[in-house]
């Protein structure tokens, strides 16, 4: 394989991984919070949807980013609601979510666009433009770094550059912060916080308002961005991909980003190496397509060591039994 | 066919050809979405049933189902669009893709710089390798080293549906140095052509026109009249239909390729003779396409 | 202090309900500032939920709080932080994997940012601990230190709130004596310096020990508060339970058998890998009932786990009646046990002796629903022959209500206890492994569990008990072995010692130590 | 004892969950411009107004019927089985491999044999996740979803590569033999007025068959007082000597078993051949028929009934009022779910309530 395809495959590799780390992180503040939460790809979905409708109908991308992100915190507060309000089951929840999404986005677009459960083609000023970092194109020139600089780092739409500075952030919010600290002790025993004097539920509720944020820029992310437009069922698994994600990462930020990436690469390569011959026997396509899910299985496995998962996690805080 | 209504392709040429019918003749018709194989049947149970005369069925794969059904009903007629049923009351319809696919293959290989295209098929099934193989010989036919890189989207039905795949693969294609890119994918083209105007590089429509979909980027479209065959077996009365199987070639100007003010100004005069020869000779039959449905195998890689 | 001075704390009236329990009933208590106020009652007589109601993290039914005189609302814990009033919990409420000072500083941060409120705390901690001798690593992470530490770890957090009045519920019952003394040196220490201080035990020799006055608690209702100067264990017992108790259970001398279990360098792990079991031997002959004392947590519970099949061992052997049983792989489990003639009443009813949301009779076949008598044929339960037996059972072992068809945790705390001993008692075991029997049991319900062990030893049954209560181990016991950290420190008989070398001995201080 | 009567707890409560599911679905249809009654009336009339509808109803049902068994199984033992989809796919596998490759004298025979092939399919997917989950740990909710992925990409690449008829285009088997084909309800009682092509056939009596099954196997074996004991508590279960693997397991393998199932009736019952998606999402139907039926045989058979006429009768209204897409179905069972799953304490603890308020008036 040359450079240059090289370039190519890591370059749409960052694509494909955004939306995974987006997500990623957003199930990282709701299950640091101890709230479980397998609804990630209903509320990527739903936000896919109203961003691109949004964007294509006032024609200013930004405004759809803002939709998807309120449609997305919608969906983040009825999880919250069904779980930490009424102490529901976050797995039945999640599902629940999932399947919402999945109809909604499509019976509201046959009724908004009647396209068959898409939405228009979205013009350029409804999508996020690929910005150039400066210099880009002088420096095209220098050899290796030149291409890495302008292919690879450059080029992306701001949400791409947007999501991988949210990890530090994240980073720095989780053990340098008062918020932090409070975040992460819910997650492992909310009676401990609660008797401390404060809110469980106010703090879960923050949790699982800020992982709807984040899914909501990934949907923007996938039908503004990478795509000119949503199309049904666009999230396509993705949800749970960052799920497995974030387990790889035993829900710790900078790991996530690394497990993202793996999972982009692993993306791009099923699509760009459709069929490559290992040992003379050529992998058959379905195989590299279902690849990111039997490496998620794989690593499930907890082939890559224990993963213990914050010990309240899943379970509504009840303080009378 | 699966890929949704309004895929700005293959199924809304058929809508296309029923609504034309509906407003010149006033008549009205009812229509299914299929989301999955297995209501196929009773979609076109409930159709037969509810008196619906003819049945019109666009896509390949719903020849199978309709072989069940058709026998049910002997006195409605049904009419398949690239499928082959072989039943008293069915008329089945064929389009030579690979005819149509030449000749935008040889639109490509004339626009092309980097003597590189790309093609992008929707799903991985022998019809669409027809377009892919047709493709091939056209841009050879005017380019003998060309480089063609050949993708298929998927395997399953939604590869008729998944912009963002076709956009990462058109730009894969680019990457290699591809700059012209046909796209035979559904919906899926829609992502490639919008990536080809992203990258700023040709793309090939299909089935309907598409070129007003990015002006100035779609070099022309494979036009494949659905539209055509959809309002004739509507605007004939019914038992005059003829059930059997009917080719539409170039010759019956089943297919083509677009030609329209949008990409008036990326084809040159030199260019549209070389095709319309190649036409005619075709139709003369002095040039044959080889069609890969006929031995699954092409000359051209 | 003066009578003019108001209460630090007056209760007026509280009720508190859980659904169908009436946990608190229409109690009043008035606590003076400077004192140390002891509350005593039995389990599920409601002294958690009083306390729980004072700290604002259960909502009263009913009653008024005031502090310093002053009427105080209490909806929240916030509120109660305010009001100065800190708790130690009966159940630890700390972050397993966080330090020290991170615990401490948990809601009562400083700022925004983490940084500065760190650096305070750790001088802080600095100066409590050495003003208090509450000495503790402001770095270690809590799931590392002992609990009694962890302890010290809840009261720090308390005094860094500025705590004025500090309630501590049952702070004793994970100590050894030793950190117990300590624990009352600090309770005197803070005392001192003014601070007003509720403790709740079930341990009568502390109230007498360190309190100044005492209230008693019952089925939810305060029956009385007395000067404790004043009172006797005995007279608090009977107020406890509303009748004489005689604090000695009185048995016949043990007339040992032969040997009927024979442990040798038994060795285990918890489910984190760490060694609880290091090289345990013991014997028990028929006809004797063999006690085992220790601080909870010292591998008492692995050593009933071990022996009922529950874990695996990882060294050493063990034989009933002679025979060798295996003790790892597919074969070591609760029924090849059971098979063996070992029955197991578990530490905890709720968790491992019951399932909660079966009916009485469908827990009444826990364990022995493989027994052919509950077998209609190969395919089916004979569930009519096991409803049969279970009503039988209920009624040799009374249980309220005697109804089979009652779920199992809708019978109180020690009727549930009364089922599982039934269950297993009435399978007349050659060795009965009994833990904690009467751990949340009402003490009508205590004599008649202690009665039914000595009538199975007198068959001439063998009998392991473990029980953290040393009253219970040297009233039942023919033979005492005390544990601590995965050891047999020794080997006592209850004519020939006291609870001061016992608890020496938890503490795992030898008699040349000491 | 208890909080309230036992039939608030198994009918009132699981009604009024579905009440406010239809009632927010309704508001969704009135938001499309539709009339939700109107609706309503079509569903109803369109499911079991006629011979027809009921063919389609039952026939949806018999799916359900499967599905939902198949999650209660495992929900049982707290298994959260959401791989039905998967399973069922590789079940509808099983059934084709069993009809193409051996040449049944019967349909008898071939019903009995593709039952074993289906269970056995079914069973082998939902081995994997089971036996991560005993081992591993690791999350069987996930797993799950992960290998209904992977179930449909082998599908293809099996109906493209391996199964395809030549020379046809469409990713599919060949039809299995005229001896292999089931009675349905016209063969089987032409008198009920039922047409010729009615999907609904012999897999439906397969189907009740599989919830009496179900029924004796959790309350009247020792293995399913087991996998019951299990579920309430893991600690007790080790406590009695219960194996967890064998119990994770053996629930797994029979909920794969029966979502497996369900393939005689789609894809050998109906279709007659094994296309690319097979399951039409009925696999995610059986957690909604689970929650409603409490997973209860009895009551999956009547929530399986209720989702079969939703089916049916969103395709009818698919039909009558073009503007209601098919989605409309997923989003009533999500709705569902959502309700009886999710909100469930919403309404169940103001009917507590009120039924201790009642008892203390009394
Ligand atoms: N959160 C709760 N939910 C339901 N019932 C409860 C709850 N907490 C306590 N109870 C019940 O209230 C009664 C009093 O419980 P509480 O814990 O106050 O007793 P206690 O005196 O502290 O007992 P112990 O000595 O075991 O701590 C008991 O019947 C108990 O079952
Ligand atoms: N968590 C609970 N859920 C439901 N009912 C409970 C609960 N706890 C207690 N009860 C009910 O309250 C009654 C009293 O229970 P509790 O455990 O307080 O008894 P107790 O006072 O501890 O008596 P005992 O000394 O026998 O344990 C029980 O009969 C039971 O029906
Ligand atoms: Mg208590
Ligand atoms: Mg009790």
């Amino acid at each position: 394989m040359d450079f240059a395809t090289l370039i190519q495959l890591l370059d749409s590799s960052i694509r494909l991984a955004t939306p995974l780390l987006l997500a990623c992180l957003a199930g990282l503040y709701s299950e640091r919070a101890g709230i479980f939460d397998i609804g990630l790809e209903g509320k990527i979905l739903i936000s896919a949807f109203f961003s691109a409708s949004i964007a294509f109908t006032t024609g200013n991308v930004w405004l759809g980013l803002l939709a998807g992100i309120a449609s997305s915190m919608v969906f983040a507060l009825l999880h919250g609601v069904a779980s930490i309000t009424f102490r529901g089951n976050q797995l039945i929840s999640g599902v629940a979510i999932n399947f919402l999404a999945a109809g909604m986005t499509v019976v509201v677009s046959d009724s908004w666009f009647s396209l068959g459960g898409r939405t228009p083609q979205l013009e350029t000023s409804g999508r996020f433009q690929n910005i150039t970092l400066p210099f880009a194109e002088q420096l095209q020139g220098v050899p290796i770094l030149g291409p890495i600089y302008h292919d690879l780092i450059s080029g992306h739409s701001i949400l791409v550059y947007a999501a991988f500075l949210i990890v530090p952030l994240t980073w720095w919010l989780l053990y340098r912060t008062r918020f932090g600290l409070r975040l992460r002790a819910v997650g492992e025993n909310p009676a401990a916080v609660d008797t401390a004097g404060i809110s469980v539920v106010r703090m879960r509720f923050t949790a699982v308002l800020i992982c709807g944020v984040l899914c909501g820029i990934a949907g923007a992310y996938l039908s503004t961005s990478l795509s000119a437009g949503f199309v049904r069922e666009m999230s396509a698994g993705r949800g749970f991909i960052a799920l497995a994600a974030l387990i790889f990462a035993k829900w710790r930020p900078w790991y996530a980003l690394m497990a993202c990436l793996l999972f982009g690469l692993l993306d791009a390569t099923g699509s760009l190496f459709q069929n490559i011959r290992l040992l003379g026997i050529s992998v058959p396509v379905q195989f590299m397509q279902a690849l990111p899910y039997i490496l998620t299985v794989v690593i499930l496995a907890g082939f890559v060591g224990k993963a213990i998962p914050p010990r309240a996690g899943g379970e509504p805080y009840v303080k009378e039994r | 066919d699966l890929g949704g209504k309004f895929d700005r392709s293959f199924n809304e040429a058929a809508f296309n050809g029923a609504e034309q019918w509906a407003e010149e003749t006033g008549g009205s018709y009812r229509e299914i979405e299929l989301q999955s194989d297995a209501q196929r049947e009773q979609a076109m149970r409930r159709l037969a049933e509810a008196g619906a005369n003819p049945v019109v069925m666009a896509g390949f794969s719903q020849a199978s189902s309709l072989e069940v059904v058709a026998p049910d009903y002997p006195d409605t007629t049904f009419v398949i669009i690239d499928g082959v049923v072989d039943a008293p009351n069915v008329r089945s319809v064929i389009f030579s893709e690979h005819e149509g696919s030449y000749l935008v293959g040889m639109l490509a290989g004339l626009a092309s710089e980097t003597g590189t295209v790309g093609f992008v098929g929707g799903m991985d099934i022998p019809l669409i390798s027809r377009f892919g193989c047709g493709y091939a010989q056209g841009v050879r036919a005017v380019n003998p080293d060309a480089v063609i890189i050949q993708n298929m989207t998927g395997t399953t039905p939604a590869a008729w549906n998944d912009p963002v795949r076709g956009g990462e693969l058109t730009r894969a294609q680019v990457a290699q140095g591809a700059d012209v890119v046909f796209a035979a994918a559904g919906g899926t083209g829609l992502g490639v052509l919008q990536t080809a105007e992203d990258e700023g590089i040709l793309s090939i429509g299909v089935d309907s026109n598409q070129n007003y979909l990015h002006p100035g980027s779609v070099l022309t479209s494979m036009l494949k009249r659905v539209d055509v065959a959809v309002y004739d077996a509507f605007s004939t009365p019914v038992d005059e239909i003829e059930t059997g199987i009917h080719i539409f070639g170039l010759a019956e100007d089943g297919v083509g390729y677009a030609l329209d003010e949008n990409n008036a100004d990326l084809i040159t005069e030199d260019m549209i003779a070389q095709v319309d020869a190649a036409r005619a000779a075709i139709i003369a039959g002095e040039i044959s396409v080889h069609n890969y449905t006929e031995d699954g195998m092409c000359p051209v890689e | 202090m003066t009578d003019t001075e108001p209460y630090a704390i007056e209760l007026k009236g509280i009720s508190k309900a859980f659904g169908p329990v009436q946990a608190n009933k229409d109690i009043s208590l008035h606590v003076r500032k400077g004192a140390i106020h002891g509350i005593v009652g039995e389990n599920g007589a409601g002294k958690s939920t009083l306390m729980s109601i004072l700290y604002g993290f259960y909502k009263a039914d009913a009653g008024e709080i005031l502090i310093n005189g002053q009427p105080t609302p209490i909806p929240d814990s916030q509120a109660a932080i305010r009001a100065g009033i800190g708790m130690v919990h009966q159940h630890f409420k700390l972050v397993e994997n966080f330090t020290v000072v991170e615990n401490v500083i948990l809601g009562a941060e400083d700022g925004a940012l983490l940084q500065p409120s760190i650096t305070k705390a750790r001088r802080i901690l600095k100066e409590l601990s050495d003003e208090y001798e509450l000495h503790v690593d402001p770095d270690s992470v809590i799931e590392e230190i002992s609990v009694g530490h962890q302890q010290r770890v809840e009261i720090l957090k308390q005094l860094y709130r500025h705590a004025d009045i500090l309630i501590l519920d049952e702070p004793t019952g994970v100590l050894t004596p030793a950190e117990a003394d300590h624990l009352f040196r600090i309770l005197n220490g803070l005392k001192e310096q003014g601070k007003t201080i509720i403790l709740i035990t079930h341990k009568l020799r502390e109230i007498m020990e360190v309190t100044d006055t005492v209230s008693v608690m019952r089925r939810g209702e305060m029956t009385a508060t007395v000067q404790t100067a004043d009172t006797s264990p005995e007279e608090l017992a009977e107020l406890m339970v509303g009748r004489k108790v005689l604090l000695r259970v009185d048995k016949a001398p043990a007339n040992p058998g032969e040997v009927v279990l024979d442990i040798k360098d038994l060795r285990a792990n918890d489910d984190q890998k760490v060694e609880r079991l290091k090289g345990i031997s013991l014997q028990i002959r028929a006809g004797e009932i063999l006690g085992i004392a220790g601080v909870a947590g010292n591998g008492q519970s692995e050593l009933l786990e071990v022996l009922g099949g529950m874990i695996a061992a990882t060294g050493g052997s063990i034989a009933v009646n002679g025979e060798q049983i295996d003790l790892t792989g597919t074969s070591s489990d609760g029924q090849s046990r059971r098979a063996r003639g070992i029955a197991h009443v578990p530490e905890d009813r709720q968790r491992e002796g019951l399932i909660m949301p079966f009916m009485a009779w469908e827990n009444m076949g826990f364990g022995y629903h493989h027994d052919p008598k509950y077998q209609k044929n190969r395919l089916f339960m004979d569930n009519a022959a096991l409803k049969q037996d279970t009503a039988e059972k209920m009624e040799r072992f009374d249980v309220r209500p005697p109804n089979p068809f009652l779920e199992a945790k809708n019978f109180s705390g020690g009727n549930q206890q009364k089922i599982v001993v039934a269950r297993e008692i009435e399978r007349n075991p050659d060795l009965l492994l009994i833990g904690q029997p009467t751990r949340g049991v009402d003490i009508g319900a205590i004599e008649f569990i202690h009665k039914q062990i000595i009538a199975l030893r007198d068959e001439g049954k063998a009998i392991l008990l473990v029980s953290v209560e040393l009253d219970e181990i040297m009233s039942l016991s023919d033979r005492i072995a005390v544990m601590f950290d995965g050891h047999i420190m020794g080997e006592r008989l209850p004519s020939e010692t006291d609870e001061g070398e016992l608890g020496l001995l938890m503490a795992g201080v030898t008699k040349g130590a000491a | 004892m208890d909080k309230m009567p036992r039939w608030a707890d198994v009918a009132l409560i699981p009604f009024i969950n579905l009440l406010l599911a239809l009632v927010v679905s309704g508001l969704v249809v009135l938001y499309i411009g539709e009339s939700p009654l109107e609706a309503m009336a079509i569903m109803v009339r369109g499911s079991v107004g006629s011979a027809y509808g009921w063919g389609y109803t039952l026939y949806y049902a018999t799916n359900f019927i499967f599905t939902g068994l198949a999650v209660a199984v495992a929900f049982h033992a707290r298994m959260f089985n959401i791989g039905g989809e998967g399973q069922a796919a590789l079940g509808g596998l099983g059934v084709a491999v069993v009809c193409l490759s051996i040449p049944w004298p019967h349909w008898s025979l071939a019903l009995i044999g593709a039952i074993v092939g289906a269970a056995a399919f079914g069973a082998a997917w939902a081995a994997i996740p089971a036996y991560l989950q005993a081992k591993r740990g690791s999350h069987i909710v996930i797993t799950t979803i992960m290998f209904n992925f992977i179930a449909s990409a082998l599908l293809v690449y099996l109906l493209v590569n391996v199964f395809r008829v030549p020379g046809s285009m469409a990713p599919e088997t060949a039809r299995f033999a005229e001896a292999t084909h089931l009675p349905n309800a016209y063969d089987v009682a032409p008198w009920l007025g039922f047409s010729r092509s009615t999907p609904l056939n012999v897999s439906f009596v397969v189907a009740l068959l599989a919830c009496i099954g179900v029924w004796l196997l959790i309350w009247k074996t020792r293995l399913g007082y087991e996998i019951r004991a299990y579920g309430h508590s893991q600690s007790a279960a080790v406590y009695a000597g219960i194996n967890p693997v064998r119990i994770i397991m053996i629930s797994m393998l029979i909920s794969g078993g029966l979502s497996g199932m369900m393939a005689i009736n789609g894809v050998m019952g109906e279709a007659e051949r094994l296309v690319i998606d097979p399951v039409q999402g009925a696999g995610f139907v059986g957690i909604a028929v689970a929650l409603m039926g409490r997973s209860h045989p009895i009551g999956v058979f009547l929530a399986a009934l209720l989702f079969g006429m939703l089916y049916q009768g969103g395709a009818e209204l698919e039909f009558e009022m073009p503007a209601v897409s098919r989605e409309m179905l997923l989003v009533i069972q999500a709705l569902v779910i959502l309700f009886t799953g999710a909100l469930d304490n919403m309404v169940r603890t103001p009917v507590e309530r009120l039924f201790l308020a009642m008892r203390k008036g009394s």
